[in-house]
């Protein structure tokens, strides 16, 4: 079963219908999709769902996708690098789901891993618990979170074999494993594509079982806030 | 004179123990690791990293290689990288010893809000609810007052909360207070900062 | 004549479609993977593996590579290593294409049993029931009595069940049956093996 | 703060109780914590509950500890090579709480993440089943189980720095980092230790804040089933 695949578009191709839910990899622009969210702009598929931490900043990663109007709704913990999705939002355009960053972690992981359902403690009695079961676990307050179920997974590794087996660089890895998992089908983009063998069997972070198509291309890896120290503090 | 950014840094630096592995929140919070000094202390950001190093040297950043305030840092040897699940497994799991963090509003009960302001900013709470819910010492370093002179530490926290009841200690530019049975109580006085002049700026109750 | 361990291996080989992950109970199923050809099948052992290979060769045994039945395996280019919740994350989560287990007695309503029987067998489950939870299909590999000569086909099972409705299919020395409304339906007959023959052995109820 | 202790006997110094929830690593007799487990011997704590996906063979591993009949119960998922168990099990001397092999990971992970129930599909309808919530989701049954919070964590890693980052070898990871995860405090037997730096960042398998104490040793790691082919077959 070939996996690899020869652009972003052709790996796309078949997979995308409106009003889907589509789980992005990424925190921030660390680690993100790039590549096949330009597909997706490209295709002109509307309505989404988008579970993803973020939603990119204006004009890059997810921002495209706002920009063009193709969102419905977003499950994230912060989206506050971006002035579009605010208006968006504010204006009644965008719908958000706000998700706990570790809840919408755990969702996802879950999703991947066939549970429908735990239970946390984040976020007890506060908005996020409203219309949410709470159950007692030793005598504390828990409450009910579902597990996400994607359609699609659009994630980003740094290397991944042709059988889908992958590493990721650093924090870059974030949410890309837990959105992988949790999609129906997941297609993955790299920075470079090697034979089986190439990867230590014990280092690969996520199976490729869970990874169906793959390409490889050239990224951008933008920084959304570079700060440094100077020479002289060392 | 009450006590400036770095003093504050500085003051909750002290918060800290050899050994503890520790979250820290975004602003003054983030200057908390300019005072550790000797003190072994491991710091986890939660997009992925435990073992935090400073920031990089201008020419050296690493896209790859950023906190949870999505700022470029560096690693150290001790330096472990996860993806975003097992990183919130540790917090929620009760892994990591403290929390320190900023806040809008610290109720005496230990009522936390740091993550919204109604119609005017709906940012989100980012992995604040998991911090607060997880870790087993939740500290908060914040003015005591907002712009407008009004106090931040409430009776009870008019902005939608971040959680409930877990804020173990908070440190201010006046001073610092535990939330303990019954209100607050004043550990601490900045240097110079009366304590008529902490209670003055105290909704919360205040007890012996 | 009814098809002997290695017919009833290759038989179920057949089942496997290029390009699956599978996960082979012990026993027959084991010697299924001699028979894959060309296909492109990846293993799974749910102690922790995705790419298990064969046997090695005798010497170069390793005590750290080991198979769900504790047999000493090797590795292929394509394996990857993992931990048992994320093992049985992939599992549960429906990412597994197929699996085939050994049974002690299947019900025409897709019930299995293959874990117990009380007071004489009790060594447990191990991963069986995730698997037959998890997995796209399960296909169970057995003889179709017991040593008795009784039926292992059957309307309901006695023993405490591993799933309930999980088994699609039915290979047995007889046979190859599906579960389908209202029972079980021939899908083939082993060489020489008639009809009535496999009803005879059978005591599911058996529909067109 | 050092991890590094000198001996098993050492590192578990103070944190044995009788009665207590343990939780070990290792799958059959790969990747158990040998050491510790001799320690435990010697310590001749008793009525232990040990969460465990086997109880060892006879003689060896966990085996020992049922010999000197300091296990109260096992919770496990096969239990099938260990005639002493059986006997102690059958003659009502030793409880036994069955757990499905990928229930018992994922409430050793529940349990080091904070999450103190989920539900999953496995055992629906079955004895597993039996006295726990039945939750639907999406029109289907699950079972809700609980998260496993163990008083002490044994594991065995392969190496380990002085901070408790630590990698597996092949299938001796298996059970070992759930069960890590889920003490309140972690023991570590390794076959080498480190200095911080000598392991990639990017290829630990369990980051060091889940082990507090670390111990070397030399490691029999005796085969279960030692299986062959011959050259001919090549």
């Amino acid at each position: 079963m070939k996996k690899v695949y020869g652009s972003a578009a052709e790996a796309l191709d078949g997979l995308l219908e409106d009003k889907m839910l589509i789980a992005a990899g990424g925190f921030g622009l660390c680690g993100i999709p790039e590549l096949l969210i330009d597909a997706i702009v490209e295709s002109g598929v509307k309505d989404l769902t988008i579970a993803s931490n973020n939603c990119g900043v204006d004009g890059f990663g997810l921002g495209k996708l706002l920009d063009t109007k193709q969102i419905k709704k977003m499950m994230s913990s912060y989206v506050g690098e971006n002035a579009e999705f605010m208006r968006q939002y504010l204006s009644g355009e965008l719908e958000l789901e706000f998700n706990p960053q570790g809840t919408l972690a755990e969702r996802m992981r879950a999703g991947g891993c066939g549970i429908p359902g735990f239970y946390t403690k984040t976020g007890v009695g506060t908005q996020i618990a409203e219309g949410k079961e709470v159950k007692q676990f030793g005598g504390e307050d828990y409450i009910l979170e579902e597990g996400i179920f994607a359609d699609l997974s659009i994630v980003k590794a740094w290397k991944a074999d042709t059988t889908g087996n992958c590493v990721f660089r650093k924090t870059a890895r974030n949410f890309n494993p837990p959105a992988a998992m949790c999609g129906k089908i997941c297609v993955m983009e790299v920075e470079e594509i090697v034979e089986p063998g190439e990867l230590d069997p014990d280092h690969i972070h996520l199976p490729g079982i869970f990874v169906h198509r793959i390409i490889k291309g050239e990224h951008e890896k933008r920084i959304e806030k570079v700060t440094t120290r100077s020479r002289e503090e060392a | 004179m009450p006590w400036d950014r770095n003093q504050m840094a500085a003051r909750a630096a002290e918060e800290l123990e050899d050994g503890m592995y520790v979250n820290l929140g975004i602003g003054i919070p983030t200057l908390v690791a300019n005072y550790v000094g000797d003190k072994e202390i491991t710091l986890q950001s939660e997009n992925g990293m435990l073992g935090m190093g400073p920031f990089p040297y201008e020419g050296e950043e690493d896209p790859d290689l950023i906190n949870a305030g999505k700022q470029t840092i560096t690693e150290l040897p001790k330096t472990a990288y996860f993806d975003s699940a097992m990183s919130f497994g540790m917090i929620r799991g009760g892994k990591i010893a403290a929390a320190i963090l900023g806040a809008m509003e610290v109720a005496e009960n230990g009522d936390l809000a740091n993550w919204m302001i109604p119609g005017k900013l709906v940012k989100g709470m980012g992995g604040a609810m998991d911090l607060v819910a997880g870790v087993g010492r939740v500290v908060v370093v914040m003015d005591h007052t907002n712009k407008h002179g009004e106090s931040k530490v409430l009776k009870a926290c008019t902005l939608p909360l971040t959680g409930t009841g877990v804020v173990d200690r908070i440190i201010t530019n006046l001073g610092v207070l535990d939330v303990v049975e019954g209100g607050l109580k004043i550990v601490e006085l900045a240097d110079g900062v009366t304590e008529d002049e902490l209670r003055a700026a105290t909704e919360a109750t205040i007890v012996n």
